[in-house]
């Protein structure tokens, strides 16, 4: 009976881990009966340029999710780190350069989320509540409520957005690339050890002596970079920056790291759950497209499927 | 290594815990520290590993004044601490728990499965535990998830050995394989501070015993000098007569009674009754299932096979609150997670499940619920200011009291007490059992589930013994002992 | 490269058959967008034409998006009503680079090459509405402007044509966005008024805000002009009763309409204006019934 | 010694609940400070009728986070709730039975939130995370996406939304009566000691017996129903259903919650804390417009005192 037992919740947790992967298939399936084009070389890649974005976002959301905590302001971040990247652009300094200072600091405003939320002791949810408005409020006295244009025509930064390598777009391959590296972070080092050992148990993660704190700054910091990464790709992809790019971003985020199967109240998930949540977002918003269904019903749909997949999901665990 | 704390104090806000306490552990003994829920043992064993900081006081190790900024260095050091409250990852498998903020790493900083696994399994067969390594700890029983903890806290090498209550969730076997490991500890030089609240276990095990009371040192003395009831004595500050208060059974008709009671793959064909004013004893192994079936019959778990009766009645429960409305009542193992709102004053806590009770015209009538209250207090002497104070300020014997409270005020028929009193210290152990008394001599029907053996003989008028989820046996008081018990529990059989 | 690989390109030639006008509107939760599409629909019915119309929902990043899905669905010509004429750049260029004709709606693209752009002249807007403030409340009245989403290139334009004139001639003593919502019209009039009684007239970026400031208006029992912009059917009949006093009117369907013939003429091979431009109207009551 | 430490703590006690009421009174002295019109009845009357919609929706967002929930479809379940209401009324019923039906289909929507986490089991941030998303399609699809007007001029529905009685703005009078009821359902029933019992320790509650789900199912219905309310105020201020109203409500409803002192972990906080925190937000609003700040700073100005006041919410609890 033992083995049995055994048996029976090993293929639980297969199927756990493998259900957002099926429900990305079956999506696929469905849409591409409807419109065959869905399945055209071209699509496909368009498709993975557009859920770039949103993935790399849900990266760094999934960290945070981990942790137990939440990123509301990765938006606000995005659009503020996008418009200083311009900047920099705009007065001169070397595209891929600025992209990487933009990134830092990108950086440095998830560190002021992770710096109010661990020594502010502030719920989460609150502090980046608070630092989504205000983010969003300097993206505007700085842009004065303008899209910043004139970029210039660098072809590495053109690249970073809109070109491709060996036949695929960039942008797919940063989320690619991304995904690797984030990947062994945090299933094979001692930092992404502790990201699941303090949205499992914090108190016994300090007891363990985690440093809590510092793990926690540096989580919402690889966030905050990520988010400035998706916006330099914005920002090349739009070839201007935004003052109100990135806005509900979160939420197609959230959605994501979600439907991969991530646990809100932390301590459980993959990485890789979530960039198949992001392709499955995307794919359900380009196929919506594709089939023309109107945007108000887009709406009602991209709901009701959240729904059930997070039921099925539900199901499953029960 | 040889540790002597002097004169520690330590307050949280205005509560003053410690006030000026004295302890001194040598080389490769076992020290029982002893003292009631609340006189501050956990908390002066936090200071020491630098989980807490001291507000006054010396710690001297080997001769030199220390402090540990944080748990971690105190580790380093060679001091390892075994939580009372467990700190196991539920969603981490056993092996990732074991290493916790100590992965082996490559030079690259990447995690080393392999090695771990080599220690994790060496440690293990140390230990005769056989737990899977991948098997996620959420899935380990109490018990299990203790011994992962023991485990842990073996694999850093210490010289120094905190155990906060290791046994409270363990049953005599494991406790038995524990004590074997501390003896071979104790034989390398190891040191080994021992909590507990279970006074055989003292005796069996250590070597001197030092009592703390209300923040104090009592004094430090070395086991054969002492007994008992002195130990006892200085705890409580009075003299203690006997343990387990006098019984006189006068059991009626059956309240409660379970017909062939199931719940696939956790146990099965569950036959038993309780009986106005009885006393039914649950005994078993750890993980042998007798929480599971009290969860079942109190509507927790959902589906089941098998029928329920009460009054002769047969009933349907779906969920606790059909349940509370039949008259059960269930005072869980898990007090903290599962009996109290810790957050609520006493009051609402007494008054939560018999609101009803108190309710005119959708209000409640706030003059009737704090009389209810204040009687409950009374009769239970849960020791407090005022109702209005929060569950989560009072030690751990006043927050059962508090569980019970609430229980004996919806007036039940059949009150089920899983571990009630675990991790409770002796003063108020004896209060709980006469309550228990109280409650059979209105006519309440008793299930008590408990791992403490001499618990379940002292007060059961009948004991049942639970084996992988069946009922192996049941023995009436007078034919129930020790060995008998554990023989049933681990599946043998018993003439009679 | 930024080119997309050969093999994915799409096997050209699909123009066989109806010709497919694809349409990427800014946003539908808007009545002047709306009417638009609708102008839009009218025209390529009449000349048996299929339409596919996607939404942006004011999201320049959704729109990049919606127009690779458009252009993936084989349309023929592009119709884009940009949420931002800089963000779009880069999807004309791709449809550029596909050979796909683009015309643009109301709003221009920085960069890439649009056949034409049929719209109102934004600022010319704002000049009539600032002139007929003047008109009515003389020169150097004490005047609130009520800016719409921030950034947005009508809010820059029409603030931009209103400022030619009241910089010079009147005295804007409040100015906040409202976001072109008519909730945050009304709550933010509210509180102008509180904070300086003596306003006599008020310019709104749109219609919207408008009818939001004329309820504070309204309810603070003073007699303030209003002036919206767009000349949707809820501000004509406000203007009708002598609420509103007066809207500078697009025709957002004439918009839609021409920008189809634009097409259709691209498609023919027939030389377009770099600009096709939708004449505006101010309507005040004594013409609101024309 | 020991009654200073009662003495001492009760004074904590007292102003961890004045906390919230002492910052509004700063804020209301620094704003009429810069500003002296900000003092004049009439402006007071118009802030107390402008912070009625937000108070409202955070009267319910109260009773929901104290369960240890969330619900960000506040804002779409207004947006539905008004529409629907607005076609009710359009098609010829009386105004107030439409608002009345209007408000009973927001308790039904908010039940939907219900079961879908009581029943489907679903974390309370995704079910109504998709259901903002799928109650704002529904109504943009019933709306068209355009306004809906006409509403025809009921003296009666005039007021509700517009009107003055006993010299008071009657939102603001719904606003107090609501209070007030709602006060003494979450103190003197059991209902509320329920919904604070199951924030607390749901476990707990529910081994004593609390029918869970019911009561969760009814706190849920309990915020649609409110919103709606807030719906129809609306409705009648813009004498006009939008379908794009509500957006990002959630948000100001949470924050007046937090402001209040509510935890968002649930089981502890208070609905007089909510109107004050409601009043903050409202002040702010009101005071920064009067003050003439930029609309770009007072974005900026908002998240700081969003992060000044939880801090010194957490500085005095320490
Ligand atoms: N972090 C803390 N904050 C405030 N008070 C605390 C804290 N930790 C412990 N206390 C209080 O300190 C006192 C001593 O607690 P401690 O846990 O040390 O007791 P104990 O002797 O270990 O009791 P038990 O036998 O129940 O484990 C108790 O009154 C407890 O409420
Ligand atoms: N939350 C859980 N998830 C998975 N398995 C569990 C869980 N709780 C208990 N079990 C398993 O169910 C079985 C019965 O456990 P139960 O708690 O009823 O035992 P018990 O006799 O009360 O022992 P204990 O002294 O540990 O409380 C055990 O094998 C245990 O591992
Ligand atoms: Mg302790
Ligand atoms: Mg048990």
């Amino acid at each position: 009976m033992d083995s049995a037992i055994k048996g029976a919740k090993q293929v639980g947790n297969i199927t756990q881990k493998l259900g957002p992967f099926v429900g990305l298939l079956a999506l696929i399936v469905v849409v591409s009966i409807f419109n065959s084009s869905f399945l055209e070389p071209l699509n496909l890649l368009n498709l993975l340029r557009q859920v770039a974005i949103n993935a790399l976002i849900a990266y760094g959301m999934t960290f945070v999710i981990l942790t137990g905590g939440i990123d509301l302001s990765v938006g606000s971040v995005l659009a503020l780190s996008s418009a200083l990247m311009a900047g920099m652009m705009v007065s001169g300094l070397d595209p891929i350069l600025a992209i990487i200072i933009g990134c830092l600091l990108g950086a440095v405003m998830g560190a002021v989320n992770g710096l109010l939320i661990t020594k502010g002791k502030m719920a989460p949810f609150i502090a980046t509540l608070a630092t989504m408005t205000m983010f969003r409020g300097l993206t505007l006295v700085y842009t004065d409520g303008n899209p910043i244009t004139g970029l210039g025509d660098s072809y590495a930064f053109q690249l970073f957005g809109r070109g491709y390598f060996l036949g695929i777009p960039v942008p797919a391959i940063t989320m690619f690339l991304a995904f690797a590296v984030l990947w062994v972070i945090l299933h094979k080092t001692p930092f992404g050890r502790k990201t699941y050992a303090i949205g499992g148990n914090e108190k016994a993660a300090l007891i363990s002596g985690i440093n809590v704190s510092r793990v926690k700054v540096m989580v919402y910091s690889l966030a905050g970079l990520l988010s400035a990464l998706a916006g330099a790709i914005l920002v090349s992809r739009l070839d201007s920056a935004q003052p109100t790019a990135g806005e509900a971003y979160e939420l197609d985020a959230i959605a994501a790291v979600v439907l991969g199967g991530t646990s809100l109240s932390g301590g459980r998930g993959l990485i890789i759950g979530t960039l198949i949540g992001a392709l499955i977002i995307g794919t359900l918003n380009n196929g919506l497209n594709l089939l023309g269904v109107s945007s108000f019903f887009q709406m009602v749909v991209k709901g009701v499927v959240i729904i059930i997949a997070v039921l099925i999901d539900r199901k499953k665990a029960a | 290594m040889k540790i002597s704390m002097e004169n520690i104090h330590k307050a949280f806000g205005t509560n003053q815990v410690l006030e000026g306490v004295d302890m001194e552990i040598k080389d490769g003994e076992v020290h029982a520290l002893m003292g009631e829920n609340g006189a501050g043992k956990s908390t002066l064993m936090k200071i020491l590993t630098g989980l807490h900081q001291k507000d006054e006081g010396t710690f001297t190790i080997d001769g030199e004044e220390k402090t540990f900024a944080n748990p971690k260095e105190a580790e380093q050091f060679g001091i390892a601490f075994i939580h009372q409250e467990l700190n196991v990852w539920p969603d981490l498998t056993v092996l990732e728990n074991l290493f916790i903020n100590k992965e082996p790493v490559t030079k690259f900083g990447l995690i080393q499965t392999k090695k771990m696994k080599a220690i994790a399994n060496e440690q293990f067969e140390k230990l005769a535990v056989s737990i899977p390594l991948h098997k996620e700890a959420g899935e380990c029983s109490v018990g299990e998830q203790q011994m992962i903890e023991i485990a842990k806290a073996l694999m850093t090498d210490a010289k120094v050995i905190i155990m906060d209550e290791p046994s409270a969730a363990l049953t005599d076997r494991e406790i038995e394989k524990l004590f074997d490991v501390i003896r071979s500890l104790k034989a390398s030089g190891v040191s080994i501070v021992y909590i507990s609240h279970r006074m055989e276990e003292i005796f069996t095990i250590c070597d001197r015993i030092t009592v703390m009371r209300d923040g104090h040192t009592v004094d430090t003395t070395p086991i054969p000098e002492t007994s008992f009831d002195d130990v006892v004595r200085k705890m409580v500050g009075r003299e203690l007569t006997d343990r387990f208060p006098e019984r006189t059974p006068d059991s009626g008709e059956a309240v409660l009674e379970v017909k062939g009671l199931g719940r696939k793959g956790v146990f099965q064909d569950v036959n038993f009754n309780a009986r106005a004013g009885e006393i039914v004893g649950v005994a078993g192994l750890m993980g042998a299932g007798r929480t599971e079936i009290m969860r079942t019959l109190f509507g927790l778990d959902g589906k089941y096979d098998g029928e329920i009766f009460v009054n002769g009645q047969k009933v349907d429960v779906k969920n606790p609150s059909q349940a509370v409305k039949l008259g059960l009542g269930f005072i869980t193992e898990d007090r903290k997670g599962e009996g109290l709102v810790l957050d609520f004053p006493i009051k609402d806590n007494i008054a939560l499940p018999s609101l009803r009770s108190f309710t005119k015209n959708s209000l409640i009538q706030e003059k009737e619920e704090q009389e209810f209250v204040d009687l409950l207090i009374k009769r239970l002497t849960v020791k407090t200011e005022s109702s209005k104070t929060e569950a989560k300020n009072l030690s751990g014997g006043n927050q059962q009291k508090v569980v019970i409270a609430k229980w004996i005020g919806i007036g039940p028929k059949v009150l089920i007490l899983d571990e009630p009193t675990r991790g409770v210290d002796v003063g108020a152990k004896r209060e709980i059992y006469q309550l228990m008394n109280e409650l059979t001599d209105r006519g309440v029907a008793i299930i008590m589930v408990s791992s403490e053996l001499p618990e379940v003989l002292g007060m059961s008028d009948r004991v049942l013994v639970v084996h992988e989820g069946t009922i192996a046996g049941e023995l009436n008081r007078e034919e129930a002992d020790q060995e008998k018990i554990m023989t049933l529990a681990t599946g043998g059989q018993v003439n009679g | 490269s930024l080119q997309p690989p050969e093999w994915a390109k799409p096997s050209s030639g699909s123009g066989e058959g109806d010709v497919k006008v694809g349409l990427s509107v800014s946003t539908l939760n808007n009545p002047f967008f709306v009417s638009m599409k609708e102008g839009v629909e009218q025209e390529a019915e009449a000349q048996g034409m299929e339409v596919v119309v996607v939404d942006a929902q004011n999201d320049a990043a959704k729109q990049v998006n919606d127009v690779e899905d458009l252009i993936q669905q084989g349309v023929d010509v592009l119709l884009i009503n940009p949420t931002d004429s800089a963000a779009i750049s880069t999807a004309v260029q791709f449809a550029n680079s596909l050979g796909i004709p683009v015309v643009t709606l109301d709003r221009s693209a920085e960069k890439g090459e649009v056949a034409t752009l049929v719209s109102s002249d934004n600022e010319k807007g704002g000049e009539i509405a600032g002139e007929y403030i003047v008109e009515q409340v003389g020169e150097g009245a004490k005047v609130a402007e009520l800016e719409g989403v921030p950034g947005a290139s009508a809010t820059r334009e029409r603030g931009a044509g209103f400022h030619n004139i009241a910089d010079e001639q009147l005295d804007v003593v409040a100015k906040q966005t409202a976001n072109f919502d008519r909730t945050e019209g009304l709550t933010t009039m509210e509180n102008m008024l509180q904070g300086n009684p003596d306003i006599e007239a008020v310019f709104a970026h749109n219609d919207e805000m408008a009818l939001g400031a004329y309820q504070a208006i309204q309810s603070s029992g003073r007699d303030i002009l209003v002036v919206g912009f767009d000349g949707n059917d809820d501000a004509m009949s406000s203007i009708k009763s002598g609420n509103l006093s007066a809207t500078v009117a697009q025709q957002p369907i004439e918009i839609g309409k021409l920008a189809v013939q634009a097409g259709d003429d691209v498609l023919q091979g027939n030389e377009v204006e770099d600009t096709i431009p939708v004449p505006l109207k101010l309507v005040t009551e004594e013409n609101v019934e024309e």
